[in-house]
């Protein structure tokens, strides 16, 4: 499988210097680090942080700038970053009113961010932590890891940035934070398996008629395979088991993300999206607003996600607030 | 007397690490290949890219003490492998380094041991049965404590004992159902897989039973 | 080859509806037609309309909005719309003040563009038209159909979008529309071809170590196939060859847009960004502004393309004009 | 009189449009497969789609005079095939079908050819050479013309010799580099491939003859 890639061992530190030679003015890079910050910290605000493996682009980075990120540390393709980076991460995006990681239900981020938490508290930045789980592919247990956090932490970045933009407190935004993350659910499918740039072929072989249901972002194999379905089934199938998941009252608003892969092509994603919308409508619930896009992606894995989010004013005030970053942007007057 | 037997065992402590790292490297692709199937593809990579930088860094901190060895070993690991393994295998070696300030003894090494899977434990909040390095940590190391306190044996003869015990441990984890790590996210699916975690632990305990038998 | 599709007969039909089911307040659906307008027309606003085969999404209709077009037709895939349908459009999105038509250089386009003009000037509805030649890869004479419009569209509907918003004549519109055509080129390449929704494979054959250079964006094959090539020899390839063609003096400030084809991972984009800058820098050209993402696709093939328009003080206050649209959307405050 | 050679034909024209829109669904995975190399892999769908949708509005047409019939094909095909060869094949029929307002005569039929040809090269602006349909096209109605004005044959035995002249047109544009349409993009590379375009006009010949024919 052929990338445009150089070295694949340099795919992340090379991913981060083109981020920054795209958008010089809104990035910086730390120095020794896969770090990237916003341009210029804005002065008593809440710093707001995220971070994970690379290959999810244009999450994380692509989310810093006015009224979402501060800053966002790069892992390997699909592994944690150590907790040095995330420290150096937290203390650079500190401006003295603490600092807010989110970071995605997966042991290896939890164990990290919370190593990076004790060692920035070391030098006095106070730092919470909220973990996004949203997959509700998988089983949730005490017993288990529980949930993954997938494509759902857009949203979470979209209210917590809002929040802190609007100068709420550490505890204010963790708590729109959790908010979010209580009302929102994802479900992903992929019709091909990713390539990692470090070993060159497909994570997963999966037969010409056969779909992955209930993948996460990482190339792991999902929950169920089964023969191919129509874009309308798929869309059907994955907004169905976020909805029984979620369980919204009738005539609840929801905001929607039909997320791609990476490879996938929009087009198709806007096919999904007629499914998806009939999903909702059949369960009487009220689309507020729809994103169709790539917004979490696994390299260039086939296929997509659902993400429904059940939504209250207050949600949707800081939904629709003003953002201005690489990947997203909300003009924030006219919704 | 103690620094004595710092700059006794420093040599093999060293070639240990050399062991492991070139053990892991040649590992890779099969490491890697075990977490294609239940998990990211990439636990290979992860732990070359942490073994790499620790016979990198040896350099400098060869005329250290031995546990300030294991745990700049640690250390090396947390901030070049991360993912799960970062700080189960780094987080971990510097919490239990603090048994070695005498180096390496037959009950320091039992403290170590305990320490470590203590440690693993407590991290990842995994038990036995979860499918993952704790799977084979635990048998090991209960056979190691058991065959040093209670049998009386060599060092040398229980950490073979430890290594057979790891083996069980390994293969034990195949018709698990995982419950911690990235191959919970798979459910049932992962059951029939050996978990990569719980085998890049078999071989560590491998090398340093090599080298302890040279 | 998987799609996330239903009926490959339905796929434009059931976009276009997908689409609108995504935005239901920004984008309306003539009945019976695959054109799309925005809500609401602004009056006394020339209208900006384009059109085109599909498969490129989001071109075209994902730049409808606030400062760019004002309506979009859609064609079967890789297929110009049809000349009554390029009426409609016409007509659907004139207030009186003329109407200005993008396309983009093929016969194709321009016969059924052309015919379209004549059937609205019988409504007495005033249409004028640009031709975007953007694709520096082919060979260019008086006895061809010259050069093919690709990605540099996009700075196109930009510009001549931000002029009709600030009020400017069909004249003016027009002639900042020529503007940007006369400073735009852009090379394209393909690491693999894509796969139509009709023919369900690939539309070329490429070994595993070849790539396609100087492709455009309907899956016909390039200028050139070469062996494989970096990321890094990539970018500067391209980079060099559209320098070559606009020729820019020392010191002269760019806008950039590394455009994905579809299938590629953004990451890959941002790593092939760096050989751009660098090949940029080389020439002692100044970026002004760098886009990095799928801008003008071709389904779901793997590649890129670099854009590269010189601008001058006109241009940058268009480029950086306030814009609200699905695919691309300026704040216009802080550039 | 005029009425009754409406009448008299209309029954093979008719036959015709079928014959052809029969012929090109057959021939549609081989156009499509002849676009890929040279092209974007759409001509069979997009004059499918075309012929597909004049058959289905015959009907309610078929009571009308020859050139309303001709008219409303190029008039369907326009709204219905798009990119290059929606204008070429149903833009064209508009203009010529004006020749044929007392049917096909030796005469109109002559007229008609040189008047399809004239709105097929302006409206590309193409020519001999370009690797296109006007490949085809010019041999077939220069031979046509000259076989029924100067040679006085039958336009029957005019239009056989017109398709063996449409077949050479098609052979020719296989050496040939592309001037125009999506070809033109190609460059040198279209060189050694068959223009999609001059071979279902050579097609819709074919059926036009044996139609007649019969
Ligand atoms: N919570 C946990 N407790 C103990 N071990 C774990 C836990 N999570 C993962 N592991 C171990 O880590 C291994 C995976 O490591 P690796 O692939 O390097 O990290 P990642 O899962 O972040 O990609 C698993 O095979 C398992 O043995
Ligand atoms: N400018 C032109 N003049 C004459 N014929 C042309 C011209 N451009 C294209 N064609 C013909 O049209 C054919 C392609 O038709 P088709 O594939 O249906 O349209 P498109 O190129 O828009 O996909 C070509 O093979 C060629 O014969
Ligand atoms: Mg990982
Ligand atoms: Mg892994
Ligand atoms: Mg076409
Ligand atoms: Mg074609």
């Amino acid at each position: 499988m052929q990338k445009l890639i150089n070295d694949p061992d340099n795919y992340v530190d090379e991913m981060v210097d083109g981020m920054v030679s795209a958008y010089p003015e809104r990035l910086t890079r730390v120095d020794d680090t896969k770090v990237l910050t916003r341009d210029s910290l804005i002065d008593g605000k809440v710093g707001i942080v995220t971070g994970g493996g690379s290959g999810h682009e244009p999450t994380h980075a692509g989310y810093i700038g006015d009224g979402m990120l501060d800053g966002a540390a790069a892992g390997e393709v699909f592994t944690s970053p150590t907790a040095d980076e995330l420290d150096t991460l937290a203390q650079a995006c500190d401006t003295g009113e603490g600092v807010l990681c989110v970071v995605k239900n997966y042991e290896g981020d939890v164990m990290n961010f919370d190593t990076a938490a004790e060692m920035a508290e070391i030098e006095d930045v106070t730092v919470e932590q909220i973990v996004v789980d949203d997959d509700v592919a998988v089983e949730d247990s005490l017993y288990t890891s529980g949930r993954r956090g997938v494509c759902g932490t857009i949203f979470v970045h979209k209210a917590v940035g809002a929040k802190a933009a609007a100068g709420g407190s550490l505890e204010e935004v963790a708590a729109v934070g959790e908010k979010v993350i209580d009302n929102v659910g994802t479900m992903g499918m992929a019709l091909t398996s990713c390539v990692t740039p470090a070993k060159g072929e497909e994570t997963f072989d999966l037969g010409e008629d056969e779909i992955e249901l209930g993948i996460g972002i990482h190339g792991e194999p999902g929950t169920e395979r089964t023969d191919q379905l129509s874009a309308e089934e798929v869309g059907t199938h994955l907004t169905e088991n976020v909805l029984d998941d979620l369980d919204p009252a009738a005539g609840t608003e929801v905001a929607v993300i039909v997320n791609g892969m990476g490879g996938t092509p929009l087009s198709e994603l806007f096919i999904v999206n007629n499914a998806v919308q009939s999903t909702l409508e059949a369960h009487e619930l009220d689309t507020w607003e729809t994103m169709v896009g790539d917004y979490m992606t696994s390299l260039d894995m086939r296929g997509c996600s659902v993400t429904v989010c059940t939504v209250d004013d207050e949600l949707k005030e800081l939904f629709a607030a003003p953002a201005d970053t690489p990947a997203l942007t909300r003009a924030g007057d006219d919704e | 007397m103690s620094e004595d037997i710092h700059e006794r065992q420093r040599p093999v402590v060293l070639e240990a690490i050399n062991a492991v790292a070139d053990r892991i490297e040649s590992e890779q692709d099969h490491l890697t290949e075990l977490d294609s199937a239940i998990g990211d593809a990439d636990h290979g990579a992860n732990l070359t890219r942490g073994f790499s930088s620790v016979r990198e860094e040896l350099e400098e901190i060869e005329d250290e003490p031995i546990d300030a060895i294991v745990k700049e070993v640690g250390t090396t690991l947390i901030s070049n492998v991360g993912g799960a393994s970062g700080p189960l295998y780094g987080g971990t070696l510097l919490t239990a380094s603090q048994e070695l300030t005498d180096g390496f003894t037959a009950e320091s090494s039992v403290a170590f041991a305990e320490a470590y899977l203590a440690k693993v434990k407590d991290r990842g909040d995994a038990t036995v049965g979860d499918k993952t390095m704790v799977d084979t940590l635990t048998p090991a190391v209960h056979t190691y404590k058991k065959s040093i306190e209670e049998d009386e044996l060599p060092p040398l003869t229980a950490l073979a004992k430890a290594v057979d015990a790891a083996e069980r441990g390994v293969e034990y984890t195949v018709p698990l159902k995982a419950m911690k790590g990235r191959a919970s996210f798979l459910g049932w699916r992962s059951v029939g897989h050996q978990d990569p975690g719980a085998t890049s632990t078999l071989y560590i305990l491998e090398e340093l039973l090599a080298v302890a038998e040279t």
